[in-house]
């Protein structure tokens, strides 16, 4: 790619707000062109890899074998529990989310709510949100007797709105803004602490993850005064609006 | 009496496989019971009228042939013995058709109940795409037979009767459109024999076939005379002449199709009380 | 008369037929009205022209458009010369080797999911041939996904036309492009549009294989080697990744809905004012 | 000479859809050479990150939802089409044949957002999750509805009138003509065009993605959550490397057989009635 | 020769409208020269054989008829002539055909120039979907002539030689599709004769017609003669005596044609040598 213009690729989660930032950055930067492709994190990894893209997007943290890549974490993403309004169940402990994918609980009675199917939503193999959940509960995907199985955060929110036995796990920040646009869901707090974009700023939740940029090498360039603007508080608007976290600083 | 029918022998030769029995139950055909009445017809397209004013007799049992350029009413008179007219977007008729006494053109008529008496044969053979046994049966079934044996009789019957049996009966289950043109046109004057009708009408049943499957088809035609009343569009004035018993013949005066002149076979050829008959008959010989 | 006895059944199939009918109709009127509802909103002169704000949640789909167009129009300038000769030849010379493995070929590739296309293009235009994310590298996609409904329904179109016509012309000692240029394709013309508006179709809703292709980018395109995000891809986009983008979403499959009922509206005029000139003026 | 240019410009066609299938069956090979074939008939289930490629129980749902939707489109389409060429008063032919076209036309995401927000909650109220089979079935009939329609109804109208006449001269009922004559005449036509629309079920990646389920699982009742090839595919395939990228390669060329003996099927059917 | 003459005549009537010079101009038809000369043709479809060991030479000038029933072979006989075969998809020809003594089979032969030379028409009239001008001029385009007023008066020629000119005239860029059959039928006659052929092939051209067109394309026909080598297959014995110099008689044994008789077409009609053609021209009379 010439000077004067920065390919991203990557996470289907971070390219909305990358293409944001990248709006506002090229206006700082007259003659600058940032163009964002989505495709996910893998793809992100592999193409900062090959130098496809100049900078690559990852939802996640690198893994072990991913280590080649330098990640330059821009925003927090924290990872909730939601259960449908009408579900009268208000909170669940670890062994309870656990027992409930791996299919030992199957009824909401068994957990004081009413008598209803459980409907477990899971993620699709190979997603970040999925990896995280698995870990943080020390699950093994084949263990997870799923109901519903989905590919982004959206359908994960549809899913449960239209459904008032489902349980699922999506963004916070999307949660929270469906919840206040009147989408009949609810979030439930994590080992007592409330899923709110406050608690996983100030990094008091549990399940949260990173959203990266990558860089193959330390970043030079064009790509070094990008990533370094999308660290800087001033896009912490930008994160807020696309309802992730911004960085604690 | 009997000198009309010999005036009528004289013009529609009968073949020789006929005998004078045959002749001798043909009464029917040589007292002339009206069976069809036509009063006053007129048929329009999409307001054109194209047929105007037409009124004849058909006699039961006798063949009757049409005759008379082309776009003058012929194909339409005959749809409107049956009604077929109504499935023609935009064809309106006006006027009086009596079959045995009920009115073809009521509006309450039972038009597949009429349809049933009064068989049509197509110009182009037109068998279904369906098995030739089906051909004949399908129609059978939809008329409220179902016993099998009845049916199997009567699609037998009916081959018989257009001496296809022989030909197919080994390969009741081929297809009908395997048949060849002449063979398709015996099959499905045959689908029409099936449902017992009284009448038959025919559109240049033989126009489109080869000379061989073409005598074939009319020596047929011959032979459904007196069991059938028959009405036969031809362009082939020398089969008019070989097989009618009274001839019908139209003109086109600017655009409109009008009956010229209607009587015997012989005397409509042969001493023709109309100029343009005349012309007609003599100045364009099949 | 009498009446007959099988009019019960003649009635009954009436009655299934009638409703058979309208619950195909009411199915659809569900839909397109939930559609109409949600999006109706959203619709206005200002969204067609201006560019996405906000991830798409605001603003409009102005850019998006100019590329939806620009991708179809590389699409079909591709597809069309390509699939008009190919469907001549393998009308033409249908017995040839070549021509049997076309064709199987084409029906084989009749079922290949979009989205290995998509990888095909990005692996193909994108990375081979060095044309980047691009309006470019999306429209060749897409020519790839047309051409074998457009090659059929053309052949079928040719074939179809009535032999007397190409016996007629060859008699007359034309050559086999004149018959075709003169004869055969202006009297396929109904099934060459009909395949055409066939392949518009697929090529306006397809979404997997432009991700990976024309791409993400929702500005303004400069150039057919710019990224450009097409309409289908920016309603996936909304219903399924931004937060709060579903009202945004079902304004813009409405409008997707009229472009291809307008784009439908003019290839078919297009068709008649080429055929009604062929045939009746000199 | 014209079938100099033409048959350069289909050579270069044959090259570039080569290219296609190369690419499928070089993205696959890993899986196909390493593992041996069978492997994506045996085994646990589809655990890619533990090397456990067994597509059965996708090949089912695909097969099940492809077939679940041509059973209540098929009929349907047929009987719409029925209805607009012999049932229909005349002002509502060309209003309904409109509608079709424009239905025709809807994209897949969009057909897969409304069975999402619409059609699958509806289910759930029912018999939860409401993804399920069922959904699928019903979003694949509904999107290929149009489609059978619109060629049935074309395979009607090419019925011959002399044939239509003929049937009415018979004094055959509405009915009748309809079921005697028109349909067995026109099979090949809609055959045709169950056949395409098969093909699109088959093909169908978004929207069934949006309303199956997708847990991978053989279907055993019609509320059962499902995922079919394709959105398998389109699931995992951004994320996935190595041999589970070669294996959702390889579900690609498995559904294009799939095709492939539907389409040579066709083709002897096809002949046949025509003979 | 003299002798010769007359009883072609007297076999071929002539139509009032033809003069003592124009009998006299048409020596070349009472001189026998040969204008096709067939060898032992044969003709299969997809290695089935349909036509067998066919030898003939047509005279230059003259109208020969080919009469026989259906599928005997007459369509695939003439689609030899002018290599329309090349056409159909399995058909093989065998066997040596030369038209002014070139090679029709050979397969280096410029087909287009033979077709130019060789003009045919079908039964089923089948002008172009383009205008009625647009269907002369467009071949002659075809075959480089470009200058327009050129153009224009070979479209007139041709017209005023089939006798439709003052039909159409004044709508000329009218769809050829809206013409009536028999003006159709004209039309592909002129299209044919403003190329400038030698020879014309027409199969059945007039059977697709009512008995007035038919009559005024069969008087076209006989017009003709002398100026082209006429080859025509009619299914309509009367027509074939009344048009025809020469007959040639196909009748199939075992599905396979063969050419049974040929010569001058009144010998061949009144004192047939052959038993088969003898029950086909006197059994089933027109
Ligand atoms: N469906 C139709 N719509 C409009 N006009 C029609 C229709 N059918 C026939 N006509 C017109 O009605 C006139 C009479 O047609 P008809 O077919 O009855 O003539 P015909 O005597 O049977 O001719 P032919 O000998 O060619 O069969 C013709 O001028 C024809 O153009
Ligand atoms: N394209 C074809 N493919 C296979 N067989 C054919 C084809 N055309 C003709 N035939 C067969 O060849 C034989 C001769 O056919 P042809 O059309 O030459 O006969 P014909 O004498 O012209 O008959 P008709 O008087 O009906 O026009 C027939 O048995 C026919 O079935
Ligand atoms: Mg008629
Ligand atoms: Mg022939």
């Amino acid at each position: 790619a010439d000077a004067q213009k920065l390919v991203l690729t990557g996470s289907s989660t971070i390219a909305p707000l990358a293409l944001e930032i990248g709006k506002h950055f090229e206006k700082l930067n007259p003659g600058v062109r940032v163009d964002v492709q989505s495709g996910g994190s893998t793809r992100g990894v592999i193409d900062a890899r090959v130098g496809l893209a100049d900078v690559g997007m990852a939802s996640r943290a690198l893994k072990q074998e991913e280590r080649d890549l330098i990640a330059h974490r821009i925003a927090m993403d924290g990872i909730g529990i939601i259960l449908h309004q009408k579900n009268p169940v208000k909170s669940l402990n670890d062994d309870q989310i656990r027992a409930i994918y791996t299919g030992k609980i199957t009824n909401w009675q068994q957990l004081g709510g009413e008598d209803r199917k459980i409907t477990v939503v899971n993620k699709a193999e190979g997603r970040s949100t999925l990896e995280l959940f698995l870990h943080h509960f020390l699950l093994k995907n084949p263990q997870i007797r799923a109901h519903v199985v989905i590919g982004d955060n959206q359908q994960g929110i549809k899913t449960v709105v239209g459904n008032v036995g489902a349980i699922g796990y999506v963004s916070i920040g999307t949660a929270e803004y469906e919840e206040a646009h009147g989408m009949p869901i609810h979030l439930l707090p994590m080992a007592g602490v409330p899923a709110t974009v406050a608690n996983v700023r100030a990094g008091r939740f549990p399940l949260s993850r990173p959203l990266n940029l990558l860089s193959k090498g330390t970043p030079t360039g064009l790509s070094k005064r990008f990533i370094e603007f999308a660290q800087s508080a001033a896009v912490d608007d930008l994160v807020t609006a696309q309802y992730f976290v911004p960085l604690a600083r | 009496m009997m000198h009309d029918t010999k005036k009528l022998l004289s013009c529609a030769v009968l073949p020789t496989s006929y005998t004078l029995s045959d002749i001798e139950q043909g009464a029917a055909c040589c007292v002339p019971i009206p069976h069809i009445q036509v009063e006053n017809l007129s048929v329009s397209y999409h307001g054109k009228s194209v047929l105007e004013g037409v009124s004849l007799d058909i006699n039961k049992g006798c063949i009757t042939a049409l005759i008379g350029p082309s776009g003058c009413g012929k194909t339409s008179f005959l749809s409107t013995l049956n009604r077929l007219t109504d499935l023609i977007p935009g064809c309106h008729m006006q006027g009086r058709i009596h079959i045995d006494g009920a009115d073809v053109t009521d509006p309450r008529l039972d038009v597949l109940a009429l349809r049933r008496k009064v068989g049509m044969i197509f110009q182009k053979p037109n068998p279904f795409p369906l098995s030739i046994r089906r051909n004949i049966e399908m129609p059978l079934r939809e008329h409220g037979l179902s016993q099998r044996s009845a049916i199997d009789e009567r699609v037998e019957r009916a081959l018989r009767d257009v001496g296809l049996w022989e030909e197919v009966r080994d390969r009741l289950d081929a297809p009908a459109l395997a048949l060849s043109g002449g063979q398709q046109q015996r099959l499905c004057i045959a689908r029409a024999l099936a449902l017992e009708p009284s009448i038959l009408l025919m559109d240049e049943p033989c126009s489109a076939l080869d000379p061989i499957a073409s005598a074939v088809v009319e020596e047929l035609i011959q032979r459904l005379r007196n069991r059938y009343t028959v009405v036969i569009v031809t362009h082939n004035l020398a089969q008019a002449r070989r097989v009618a018993n009274y001839a019908a013949f139209f003109w086109m005066t600017e655009h409109v199709g009008k009956l010229i002149e209607f009587g015997r076979c012989q005397s409509l050829f042969d001493s023709p009380s109309h100029d343009l008959t005349a012309a007609y008959v003599t100045g364009i010989s099949g | 008369m009498l009446k007959n006895p099988y009019r019960l059944s003649d009635l009954l199939m009436t009655i299934t037929v009638w409703f058979s009918a309208a619950l195909v109709v009411g199915a659809f009127f569900w839909l397109l009205s939930d559609l109409a509802l949600h999006g109706i909103a959203k619709l206005n002169w200002s969204c067609l022209v201006s560019a996405p704000e906000n991830a798409g949640r605001d603003g409009g789909i102005g850019p998006i458009l100019v590329s939806t167009l620009l991708i179809l129009g590389v699409a079909l300038l591709m597809t069309i010369p390509l699939g008009l000769g190919t469907a001549v030849y393998l009308s033409e010379y249908s017995s040839g080797a070549l021509a049997r493995s076309i064709r199987m070929s084409l029906d084989v590739l009749a079922g290949v999911p979009s989205i290995v296309f998509g990888l095909f293009g990005n692996a193909l235009f994108c990375i081979w041939l060095g044309l980047g994310f691009s309006i470019l590298s999306g429209g060749l996609t897409l020519a790839c996904m047309m051409l074998p409904i457009f090659i059929r329904s053309t052949e079928a179109g040719l074939t179809a036309v009535a032999t007397e016509w190409r016996h007629g012309a060859a008699a007359l000692g034309l050559t086999q492009a004149a018959a075709l240029w003169h004869v055969l394709l202006p009297a396929a013309a109904p099934a060459i549009t009909a395949g055409l508006m066939l392949s518009i179709g697929r090529a306006l809703a397809e979404t997997a294989a432009l991700i990976f292709t024309s791409g993400y980018v929702d500005r303004m395109p400069d150039s057919l080697s710019d990224s450009g995000r097409a309409l289908s891809v920016h309603i996936y986009d909304l219903s399924m990744n931004v937060t709060g983008g579903d009202q945004s979403a079902y304004g813009a499959a409405l409008v997707l809905i009229v472009l291809l009922v307008v784009i439908n509206n003019v290839a078919a005029s297009l068709a008649d004012r080429f055929l009604s000139q062929r045939i009746t003026t000199s | 000479m014209l079938a100099r240019v033409t048959g350069g410009i289909a050579l270069a066609v044959a090259v570039l859809l080569g290219l296609v299938l190369m690419l499928l069956v070089r993205e696959s090979w890993p899986v196909l050479v390493g593992g041996g074939w069978t492997r994506f008939f045996v085994g646990d289930g589809w655990f890619p990150s533990s090397g456990q490629f067994n597509l059965l129980a996708m090949l089912w749902a695909t097969l099940a939802a492809s077939l679940g939707a041509l059973l209540i489109a098929v009929p349907l389409g047929v009987l719409s089409a029925v209805f607009s060429r012999f049932y229909s008063p005349g002002w509502l032919i060309m209003p309904l044949r409109r509608v079709m076209v424009l239905l025709a036309g809807i994209p897949s995401v969009v057909y897969g957002l409304w069975g999402l927000t619409v059609l699958v909650p509806l289910i759930a109220g029912w018999e939860p999750p409401g993804a399920s089979l069922l959904s699928a079935i019903l979003i694949l009939a509904l999107m290929i509805l149009p489609t059978i329609a619109l060629t049935s109804e074309a395979a009607l109208a090419a019925v011959a009138t002399s044939n239509l006449q003929g049937a009415a001269a018979l004094g055959l009922s509405r009915k009748g003509i309809v079921l005697g004559v028109a349909l067995p005449a026109a099979r090949v036509g809609i055959l045709s065009g169950a056949l395409l629309a098969t093909m699109r079920t088959l093909g169908e990646t978004m929207a069934v993605l949006m309303v199956a389920g997708n847990v991978v699982q053989t279907p055993a009742s019609l509320f059962d959550p499902v995922r079919v090839l394709t959105a398998n595919i389109a699931l995992e395939m951004p994320y996935a490397t190595g041999d589970h990228r070669a294996a959702l390669f390889a579900s690609g060329v498995l559904l294009m057989l799939i095709v492939t003996v539907l389409a040579w099927l066709a083709g002897c059917v096809g002949a046949r009635s025509n003979a």
